[in-house]
Formats: C-alpha cells, structure tokens, sequence
C-alpha cells in the first residue's frame, strides 16, 4: 500500500549537484499526472501493437496511449485506426473484448453505432418514436465520432499519437534508434506472433526505465547472464542515448567462443558462479540470427522496448497505471519461416525474460525493493555518475550514461 | 482416449481419481516445503511443463510465462533458483482441488485440478498471486503416477511482480 | 485501482456547451467530500429504513445518512429515532450489530450508557472511585448524548436529516412525487419485509443516478426487458422531474396483450431478440396489482429509489462510498396480506433486478465500465441531449431530460 | 433423517460422503468451464436453486440475490446468460472443500460443502468474488446423484458489482 | 515413527490419509458453524494447541499468538470467547487441503494440512484472514481420531487487527 | 478502504474548549506526515530492538524508525549499528532478509558492498573495465556510505535517533521513566528472547497511544482482566505523565487475596463477570517476580510501550504505516535464568495479550471501530475530562490524564 504521498502544490526543487536524481519523483502523484500530459499523452508516439496481431479486416484488440485505453482496428480497406474506447455519447467504453472480429462497434449502453474508423453510424431513435424524442434537429454525428488518434506503422509495428503538433514517427525516433529497430524488424520477413507475457510491478514507471537502460546492473545482478556469458562486461558494448537522450541504445556482443572464460575483468563479477552449470546449454546458446553477434535492448520513449536477447525478440509496452504502479506488456515474436528448430529455441529462450524469466525476476525483484525505500525516504537521492557525469555515447557496460542523459531529457521536457 | 466427461464414473475411475488427488496434494506440498529437489520426481523423463496464461492459452499461442520441455529444464530451473536468481524471501501455499479425471485410456490419462496459490512476503499479510487449472497428462504405469504433461493455465491478466516458485 | 484523482485547489469549470457534463465531476475526491457535505449532511431528507424493520419497541437496525453511520431504533414510547453512531465520549461506534433487539446502548470502549432515544443515561464513575477521579462536577449528562437526527416517517418509510433548515419531508419531497410514493405505499397494507440485496459497484453515485434516471437506456441495454415487452418504447411513459430536478419519476406502462407486438418503433431496438424464450413465464408476466398498468422508478435524491417492476417492489438506497465506490442496499418488500401465490411470484420477479438480476446485470456492468474511462479522461465531455436540451416533463423513454434536470439541480446547489 | 453430526461414521456414509467430494469437484468444473448448458443436469426437476447472503438466510427472509424454483428456470438462466445478458468477459474459478454428510436417510441426503469463488476480469488480477457454504439436499435414488436443493449461503456483506455465473 | 515421505503409500497410509482429510473437514465446519462447544472434543487430554507464526516457528522461538496446553486451556478460550471477549460480529470460512500423512507408527500419526481462513465481517466483503500449515500428531487409538497435537503455523508476517476464532 | 482524506492546505484549528481533541487529526494524510517529520524523524530516540536478538557479531535484524526502515547489525566490535535500509548509489533496499548473519552488506542491484558500520568499502568496476567507465576520480567512497543513525543502548534495549540536536536516551527518557525501564530490564539478569507477535491495527496510531494510556477503559471493556482481579479500580494505581506528557507510566496494584472480592467499586464494573470461571487458573495467578505486586505499561513516546502484565513481558513497538494503518511489533522476553515453571507460565499468561490474546482482543477490536467514526466524522470532538482537565499524576485508574497530558505535549510539538 503506498503511503499516503506528498504532492506539494509548489514543485520541489531539483538537487543541485550533477549526475543526481531526487527519489520524490516517484511518489509524486500530481508529478505522475503531468508527466502522462506531457509524454504521453503530448507530441510523441506511442508504440501500441502490431499489425500481424490484427491481420484481417475487422480485426482488433484493445490498447493502451499512456493511461488511456485505445482500439486498434484493422478497417476494410486494410486500414489501421487507433480510436480512444470511450462512446462519445456518456463515455462507456465501447469495446469490452481484449481482442476479436469486428464489422462495427456498437457501444453497449445506449447502441451508438461506429463504423471502424470511429465515425457515429447511427444511434437509436436518432429521430425519436411516435414523434417523441429524438436527438436535437442540429445534432452533428459527424462531430460524435470516437476519437480517432494519428497512426503511423513502420516494418510491422503499429504507432499512435493523441498531437498534431508531433514530428513523423520517423523524426521522432531518429535515424539511429530505427537502423536498430529495421534491424530486429527484417522488411523482408513476415512475423508470427509468438504470445504475451503481462507483468504488473510495484513502482513507477521512471524506475523500469532506469533498469533498462542501465546496463551496469546487468553484469552483475543478473548472475545467470554472467555465469554463461551472455552478457560480458569485456566485449564489446554500446550504450547510446539519442534524440537528446529521449531514446537509448543498449547493444552487447555475444560470442560463443569466450562466453565462459575469465579475466581480470570477470573478477570483478561478484555475481560469476563457476561452478554453476545447467543441463540444457540450448537456453544459452542462442544462434546469431542476424549475423552480427549482436544482443540489443531499445529504449523508445515514453512507451516501449524492443529487445534481442539471443533468439528471443520481444516488444516491451511499458504501461503507466498510478505513480507506484507499472504494468508489462511482452509481445514474442519470430518470423513465417522460422523452421521448427528456431521456434523451439525462441520459446526456450523465452525463459530468460518476462515475470518468471531467468534474468526476468532479479529486476523485477530489485525493483520491488526500490519503490518501498523512495517513497519512505523521498528527500534521498540517486548517485548516477558510473562512466562519469556526461550524457554521451559510451562503449562500456559500466555506465549510466543512458540514466543520465534520459533525466538531461526529462528535466528539460518537465521544466524541472 | 475414453472422455470421461458426464457419464457415471466407474469404479476403476473412482480409484484413479482418488490416487490424481494424492498426487496433486504431494505435488503442492513439495512445493509449499520449498523441496524444490524433489519438484522434478513428479515428471517423467520427456516432461511437458508449462505456466502460460489463459489469454495464450485459448488463443493457441504457444509462448509461457515458464516452460520445462525435459526432464532437463526442469533440473535447471531449480538449479538457477538456488544458485543465480536472486528474490525476496517468500512463503507460497497452494490450495489445490476440484481434481477431474477426464480420460483413461490403459496406464494413461487426462485429468485436471483448479489451484490457487497464496504468496505470503517477508513482511506482509498474504496475498492471492495466481489462481488457474492444471491440464495435465499422467502415467499410471509405474509404481507412483508421473506427469507427463502439466500445463498450469492461470486466469491472471497480469502476474503480479514474479513468478519465482513453480506452480 | 482509483488512479491518483485530481483535485484541483481551483474548482473546474463546466463547460459552455448546452447539456454536456464533464467528466471529472466523478473522480475528484474533494468535489465529493463537498457533495456529501451540501447534498446527503445539509437540508435534505434521506432514506433510512422500513417501519417494518423494527417492529418492536427496542427493536434497532443500522443504517446511513450520506457516509455517516445512524442506528435506527424504535423507543419503548414506539417512536422511532435515529441516532448519530458514535459514542459522544471518544467517538467509538456504539452499536456494532446490523439489527437486533436494546433496552439500551452501552459503548463498548467505557460503557457509557444512552437511552433509545440518545440520552446520556450513565456513565462509570461519573463521581471516581474511592474518593479519587470521575468526571468534573460541571459535566452535564444532557450535554453528550448521541447526536440525534431530524426524523420524519410516510407510509411506512423512515426519513432522517441533519438540517433544522430542511423542509418538512413532505415539502422536501413535494406532491407529485408523493402520490407516486403514495401509492406503492398503500395506507391500507402492512409492509412484509422480504429480504436485502447488497451491492457494491465500483463508480461514482451520480453515475448511478444517471443509470436509475435514464429511460433511454433501458430499452436498449436490457435485451431482456425488451424482449419480453416489460419496457416498450412504445407505449405510454412519463419521465418527469420534479422540485426544480432534484427528484425524477420515471413511470412506464406494461400490457400483457402488447408486449410482444413488433411495430416500426421496436424495429430501432437492436436488442430485440424475437427467438429468445424462456420456459418459466411467470417472472415475466406480472399482475397489475395497483390497477393501472404501471411500473415505476421514483428517483427521491439524494439517498433511494423507489421501484415497482411488475409485482417486485423494492426500496433502493444510493450509499456514496467514496467518489469511486456506490453501495446499493435494496430491501424488498411486500404486504402482509399477499397469498401465497403473490408471495412467491415477487420472489421469482426478484430475480429481475439486483446484482444477479436478468437487466441489474447489465446496468452494473456499464457502470463498471464507465467509471474507468471517466477517470482515465477526466476531460472529456459526456452528451446528453436525446429529448432535446431542455429540462422538462417528458412523454418518452426517448429522452434525456431527468439527467439534465438533476444537472441544473446539481449546478446551482453546488455552485458549479 | 438421522443426522450425521459428532458420530462416529459409517462405511456407508463415509462412501457417501466420497460421492459428494466427486460432486461437488464436476458441478465447480462444469460452471469453471463456463458448460452453462450442462449445468441444469445437476438438478432433479424439482430444483430448489438460491443464492443467498448469510444476511437473509439467517434472518429467515425470503429473498434470494437469485433463484430457480425448478429445472425450468434454471434452464432460462442459461439461455438468458448466452443470449441477453450484457457483461464484461471473465474466468470464474471454484475451490469447494470441507463436504460434510450430515444427514442420510434411504436416497436421500443432507450435506453442506464450503466455496470460494475468484473472478478474474479481463484486464486485470483475479480477486475473491465471494465465500460461503453450500446447503445441500441430494437424491442418489438415480445412477447420477442430484441435487434436490442447492442453496448457496454467501457470507459477503455486499456483492462486488455483479453475480453472473451461477455459484 | 516410519517417514511416508516420497515412498509409495501402501493401502493402509491410504485409508488413515482419506481419514484425516474427514477429521479436517470435519474440524474446520465445526469452527465454520461456531460450534465452539464441540472444539475441545477434536483433542485428547493432553492437547497441545498453537497457532504460531512461521517465524516464531522457524526460529525455534516459542511464543505462540495462542496456545492451549491441555483441554483446560481449550476450554476455557471456548469460555471467554462466549463470555468476556468484544469483538465485532464476522464470519469465519475454512478451506483445508493438501492433507499429507508424514509418518505412521501403530496408533499415531504424524500429519499436515493447509489451511486458507477467510473472514467477512458485518459490512464488507471477505478477506483473506491466513494462510498456512497445520502441524498436525493424530491419535487413531479411540473410536475417532483425536488430535494430541495441532499447530497452526500461519504464513502471515501480521495478523490482521484480531484472531478472534480459533483456526 | 479510507476514505478520500481531506487534508486541508491551511492547518485545522485545534477546539477552544479544554479537554477537547478533534477527530481529524486520525485522518489527515498531510499532518500525519508532519507528526513522522516532527516526532519520529526528528529529535526523539526510537526503540529499535533487543541486544539479544543479535547476539554475535555480525547478527542483524531489520527493525523500523517511524517508516523509514533500518538494520540494527553488532559489527566485528561487538558495537551496535543501526543504518538506514537503502542503498547510496541508487536506493534499493539492501539487506532483504529480517534476520540473519552477515560479515558485510551487499546491495544486489550493482554489488555496492558496505561494511557492518555502513562504510561504503567497494563497489564493482571501481575504475572502469578495460580502460573505459567506472566512478569518476573525485568520486568519494566516504561520503557514500549507509546512513547510521545515533545509537543508544539500556538494560538490552537498542534505541536510534536520527537527530544530532535529540539529548541524551537518559535525559529523553527521563529519569521517573528510566526507573520504571530499568525495573524490567534489570541489571543482574541476561534477556531470553520469547518470540514475536505482529498485528496490523486499521487505525491511526494515536488511537492506539490514547488506548495504552488509558487505565479507564481497562476495567471496563476488558472483562477478563476485571473478572479475574488482574486489573481492580480499588487497588492502589498511579497514572503519571513524564516529561511534559511525552511519555506516561501506569503501574497498577495485583493481590492475589483481593483479586476476587467485590465491593461497592466493583458494583460499578458493568463487565464484572462474576459467574464465569475458567479451568487453568495459573493464567491468571502470575508469580510476583519483581517482589512490588506491580503490573506496568510505560508509554514512551513516539516508539514504544514496555509491558508487564503477571509474567508476561513484552515490548510493543508502534509502527505508525499510514493515517489509518499501525502495525504493532511485541517482543516477548523472560530471562536466562527462568525455571521451566517460569518459563511454561511466561508462554500461558502471553495468551493475556497480543491479536488474539484474552484482553488483547478487546482493543484491537475497539480501535477497529474507532477509525471508520473517526474518517466519516472528522469534525466531531472526543471528550477527554474523566479525572478532571488537569494533565497532572493521578492515583486512580479512572482518569483520562495520561491522555491529557499527552495532547499538550502534542500540541506544543506540533504547533496547533
Ligand atoms: S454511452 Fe455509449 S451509447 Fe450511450
Ligand atoms: S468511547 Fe464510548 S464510552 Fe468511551
Ligand atoms: S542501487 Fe545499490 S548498488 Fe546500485
Ligand atoms: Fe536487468
Ligand atoms: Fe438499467
Ligand atoms: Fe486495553
């Protein structure tokens, strides 16, 4: 239960010194509403489904901008629509299926018909009966439509936005976030939806993100990565924020060859259990897929990862639900021809990630303990100077420049 | 297989039924004892386990939140919890019932049971994590039943925080 | 989970537009706290409880006014009093049983000891014990009784409030709506009590209110109705508010001859559904026991509703519970002189409403679906403009005018 | 009928008792499985079904939050239930234990079991719908037993929003 | 005593293992009906009753929420519930399962079970009140098994407000 | 579930009338984190624990401050550390064990590793891996350590202060109060650790102060205590405010040839029950091991309550959690030395006290009661004049003084 929070009416002050970071920011509740106005709910994009998810027309599934909920929906010219699921007549939510097939959608309440697109089709008694009733002469069904968000689809991902004023999806990420993102999102093959995971932690969103863009942690909590080298502090490693440290690029090399060997480097791996082995090496022993022995994790703010841990791809909705409330949203991937041995490996490797992964829980765990202690001692603060204090690329796991340079972001978009 | 379904259920029916309820309540327990070592005795070698979500469930997708294929993985699983993963200390306790045999066919059948699992945290009143079915396949050809199959069907949308202990 | 709620030190403003209510008037904590404060605490009567339920001098029950909690109990004199619950010593609840049987009320906590009509009769050591403590000699008894409210009875029903300002009960409920209470209060039959439902329902209570005083809805949410002609938005109905909005009656009329008759009108109702049938065809065919055909829904605010649906009576009290939690508490009744006959056909009719009822379902549904998007958009605007834009008597189900009216009601008593 | 009560058990009873574990197990299955249709074979046509709250059961008031007096209207629930009824897609889970005899004469008997229902909505955690006790009449004049009367006594104050599946 | 542990049940451990999941039954419906007069006549003379946390358990530490040394003590919290006790009136419900039989020697047994209590008090839905494992040593020598010892070693890190009822 | 709080931006006045406390001060969020600011954070010591709970160096224990959580760890030295639960770098718990054995602390997120004292004594990648990353070079290891509170020990017990401004634990104390501490932690005889019980209360902790210092109610609601003699309005009793009203000492009178005569003050105790009985009296006959007849509950302030009912022993931590939430830690103790006689009779009479102990019961339930009257009425006043409006010592349990006195002390502290 969180303890009663303090929202001060005036916003407290940011900590003066460099590289650090006030623990009242996740606790805050009025800070939470803000940041969903200006995030999520602002000039950015969101990343709420994909399309082989709804494949025919009249497919959809329910989703989520930030905290509102949303329908995608594959209309019959093949088009996507991303329509907030509240009626436009007394704002029930229209669609009460996670996912299905649709020609229309009528809301339960009162029988408001929309076509798929979100515009009023009809509504009963629009007209009145036995000349009773009825709506106003001057009622507009054109201006009664569900409202309808800016969509934008890239390499099979869909993409939605509630702000005229944002740039092209494309701007928005920028050309180096989407070299990674093609890269896991082949243009020359069709996916195949694996399955969901739905994990719902304990703290604020800021603290998921943190984790995942932290790779200092992964070497060393993660004893299961280090101890079969899928992560190695001694390989090479990218952290990249980009976009002003709106987005970050975590990207590790995975080689088979010296995935077990220990150096000067791995003594300092406190987490390293030499003498722990499993039974079945196919869970670590990805096969190197697209060809660059490359593992990646990609943090698309405000609203997703998209992450390659061997074999297993997965997009991660990160969803907002209070200040000390997160939920996961993992959708696995792979591809049409995957051959029956690939599909085998991506399921098995799935065990790595997720709310029962092998790696999975150590963060959702730490996490777990991180909400409690800010939002008890929110006057503490966070030290994120690991690599340094700036907020550049850095090509070592042993960095925080992603955490640094997303709060150069945040502070600069929140005016904090 | 025979389905058992709403036909009088035999003798023979009756006394599998009872052993699947035995089995059920010694599985619970191991687990609830944190007698993690002994969890894989309960499958037989080419084990199928898995803890996947209704949603994937029924919509025939085939990823799991957790999943053993082998008696391997299940060996593994228990390995990486004693040795690499790290949590905060917990106490689970399941309830197991409503066990249905639904079809026998010579040393093997098709049977089910709803749990619900209770997590109880180093400080804290208990909570409910999970509640779901068992689908499972079990071998009556030995001297003790053996799954051969045990798909863990949750109802939860979402799991709440981990999913640590098997299920 | 109620995400964290605004609630702007500034009060919003409503919006412009003709007959359009904004949504955050319900998830803001503090604009509930005031309603209670205005509406269920100031000058008005609330709803507490049947005569029937305490039929014995001594006889008591709890009950509420608003969020706070009353015990309703008969004095040996006969007289019914309703008594703030909550010991005027240090603020225990006296009374800890729903109902039961009290020559007097003794406080747990110190036994301070009250008489059924609230009086300090005694307390323990009022002068010490050997010589040393007890109370000031200047403490006066008379002084701290339990809070005693305002109480008014009509046909059987009891009425309490916290205002001297109120007007008489009759005033405060005015004609119109009288003679409809009136008359499924008949002087000339005792009330039988027949059971309680209790429900909770996880949205605000005026979303409730709008629910009870929407005909429009419930011609086409309930399929059931519909389809076995209970409501026919054909037939003759009224839809009236009265006392400037504060009240509605919504009375309907049912006759068996054309309740399966389809016509141009019940072509609009989508939710027909002309090859459901069920075997049991009592609960569906009423008897018109109060010789005119009609079924009502009597909306006194801000505490109950009165409802007849065919041969089902019941009182409905609306308890506000926070600004996103409403518990229904519905006693039914009957009279004593029903036969058997009768006795179980309000039974079987039961099964019509409520929270397992065949069209209490679906209105409990909804409402669980709007209270999320109300609060996830606190925003947007709700449209209620079906019947026009005004604020009168209507003769159609077709029609949205008890909601506006309760709106202008609502407006000028809140200042909003 | 004798009643059952503190006494020592007899064989009998206690096969009896063996009876209602298994069927009280299928009647939770069937409705978890949301076999609404199968549901009525449950019941003798003389079918006294409630649902009713601890509050009026022990005050002797009649009403019930729902009742089927015979198979009839217990068939109009369920075809109510899958052609009328608006409501928000859900899993319900049963677990129903502590099955007493407590009376036992010729076919018929009398016997309680205790439930607990969790619900779980569509987006979200599953959470305790409701607990309570069977109050039980069943016939094992036939090949099946049935139940004569089904009264299910839930100890909620309130119910929380809605009760949709028969309990 | 003999450990049953992982070995396979031999016919006998089977019947006394269908035995205490009646006792427990019966147990838990006793205390679910607030029949607290009969509570005693679960025990023998020397009844040794707890209910424990799990860490004053694990710990060795001896301290119990409540502890009844012989039938005296059980009946004289019978008394005192009936007789001094304020409490706010509530519902009590028992789900008791997993009964494994851990060890059997001539007349005794050494036996557990797990137990989920829900409480529903005069206004408000039920909650989850405990969960947790009874530790149980069983008498088979009388006509009916008699608990010489029961503890309830409860999962919970608090209890919540009161535990007015015994488990 | 509390309902929406109103925490008013300007503070509540305090009533004029002597006597009085308003009942929202139970329910506002805003001032019951002022009160942790105030009270627990501020210049006041906190019992944290017993010495012999962690006996051997390197033995520790999670324990609480007011919230904030905290490990209580006897380092190489033998000394006692009492450090905040929460990592420097990035604010994780990191002790996730209650109890245990360490030679050091380690955070699982990134292996920060702290020495017994708090020390900060290394972290992993110090100085980068491979000539990239690592702290920056003025990073200061010292200035990064856990935070250690003061520390204060007596007769076993373990108190910690987060102020360098709070006195001395003797002069905070006191010495009236020290005396009565001393009388059941004497000097001559080493703790036997009994066990725990924990209790949450659905209240807030003041309530629960006002119950433990309150002998009025205990010869009242606790019937057991009244049946049996334990506790007798007759008997010589002291109710005495120290330091100002901070904290409070009730010690009152056992005989066992008295505990069951009846006189003209026990005709007065409506909860005497003289017919009831109970078969093992040795509950109730406790062994007069302090040779002074003396039974003592010392209230001090904001942490603690010390206990001796008979011979059972406790400490009572008050673990205030939110506005409405407490949760009660007891530590039961006997002493080395104890006969197995002593021992069994410490493990009956602990059937007296705790969430389902005889009188225990009595209180948790009360509070339970208080709290709802309390948020759904939070401008009502509870009267406070038993024993007259003075806050002076008072030799008889019918008086309300320690509660009194502990209100001006309150007031004084908090500034209303
Ligand atoms: S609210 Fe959707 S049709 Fe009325
Ligand atoms: S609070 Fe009621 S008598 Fe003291
Ligand atoms: S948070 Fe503790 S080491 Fe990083
Ligand atoms: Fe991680
Ligand atoms: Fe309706
Ligand atoms: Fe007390």
């Amino acid at each position: 239960m969180t303890p009663a929070a303090q929202s001060s009416a005036a916003p407290r002050a940011w900590p003066e010194e460099a590289a650090r970071v006030p623990a009242w920011i996740y606790s805050d509740p009025a800070l939470f509403e803000r940041e969903l106005e200006v995030f999520h709910h602002g000039a950015t994009w969101s990343y709420v489904g994909l399309e082989c998810e709804i494949p025919e027309p009249g497919s959809y599934k329910r989703s989520w901008v930030g905290r509102r909920p949303v329908i995608l929906v594959r209309d019959k010219d093949g088009e996507i629509n991303v329509l907030e699921n509240r009626c436009a007549h007394r704002g029930t939510m229209v669609c009460w299926q996670n996912r299905g097939q649709a020609k229309d959608l009528t809301c339960p309440y009162h029988h408001w018909n929309y076509d798929l697109k979100g515009n009023l089709q009809g509504l009963p008694f629009l007209r009145g009966a036995l000349g009773k009733g009825g709506m106003p002469r001057d009622f507009d069904k054109s201006a009664h439509g569900l409202r309808r968000l800016r969509v934008e689809r890239r390499g099979g991902t869909v993409w939605a936005s509630y702000s005229e004023e944002a740039p092209s999806l494309e701007a928005f990420i920028g050309p180096e976030m989407l070299a990674c993102i093609d890269r896991v999102f082949p243009a020359n093959r069709r996916l195949r939806l694996i399955g969901y995971n739905r994990q719902h932690l304990p703290c604020n969103w800021k603290l998921y993100f943190e984790n995942s863009r932290d790779p200092y942690h992964a070497g060393l909590l993660h004893s299961f990565f280090v101890t079969f080298g899928l992560l190695r502090t001694d390989t090479p490693f990218r952290a990249v924020p980009t976009e002003g440290g709106r987005h970050g690029i975590m990207a590790s090399t995975y080689s088979p060859e010296t995935a077990s060997q220990q150096n000067e480097v791995t003594q300092q791996l406190t987490s390293w259990r030499p003498d722990f082995r499993i039974q079945d090496m196919e869970l670590v022993k990805p096969v190197d897929e697209f060809g660059d022995s490359s593992m990646i994790n990609l943090s698309v703010f405000p609203s997703v990862f998209f992450q390659q841990h061997g074999n297993c791809l997965a997009v991660r909705q990160i969803l907002p639900k209070s200040q000390s409330e997160t939920e996961l949203s993992w959708t696995h991937y792979g591809f049409e021809n995957d051959d029956p041995a690939m599909q085998a490996r991506r399921l098995k490797q799935a065990n790595l990630v997720g709310p029962a992964g092998y790696v999975g829980i150590d963060d959702s765990e730490v996490l777990a303990q991180l909400q409690p202690s800010a939002e008890k001692l929110p006057e503490a603060l966070q030290v994120v100077e690991m690599g340094g204090r700036d907020t550049g690329a850095h090509e070592t796991m042993v960095s925080e420049t992603l955490i640094r340079s997303f709060y150069a972001f945040y502070r600069a978009s929140m005016g904090l | 297989m025979t389905t058992v379904a709403t036909t009088v259920a035999t003798q023979k029916e009756r006394e599998v039924r009872a052993l699947l309820r035995d089995l059920n309540d010694d599985y619970a327990v191991c687990l609830d004892d944190m007698e993690l070592a002994r969890w894989p005795d309960f499958f037989e070698e080419e084990a199928d386990y898995r803890v996947v979500s209704r949603e994937n469930h029924e919509q025939g997708l085939e990823l799991s939140a957790l999943s053993c294929t082998g008696r391997a993985m299940l060996l593994d699983r228990v390995a990486a919890l004693e040795s690499t993963t790290v949590y905060e200390p917990r106490a689970i306790r399941h309830l197991v019932g409503c066990v249905t045999l639904d079809a026998l066919e010579g040393e093997l059948c098709r049977a089910r049971a709803n749990f619900a699992l209770y997590e109880s945290l180093s400080d804290r009143e208990p909570h409910l994590l999970m509640v779901g079915r068992y689908l499972d396949v079990v071998s009556l050809a030995g001297e003790r039943p053996l799954f051969r199959q045990r798909w863990c069907v949750y109802d939860n949308y979402r799991i709440r925080t981990s999913l640590i202990i098997p299920v």
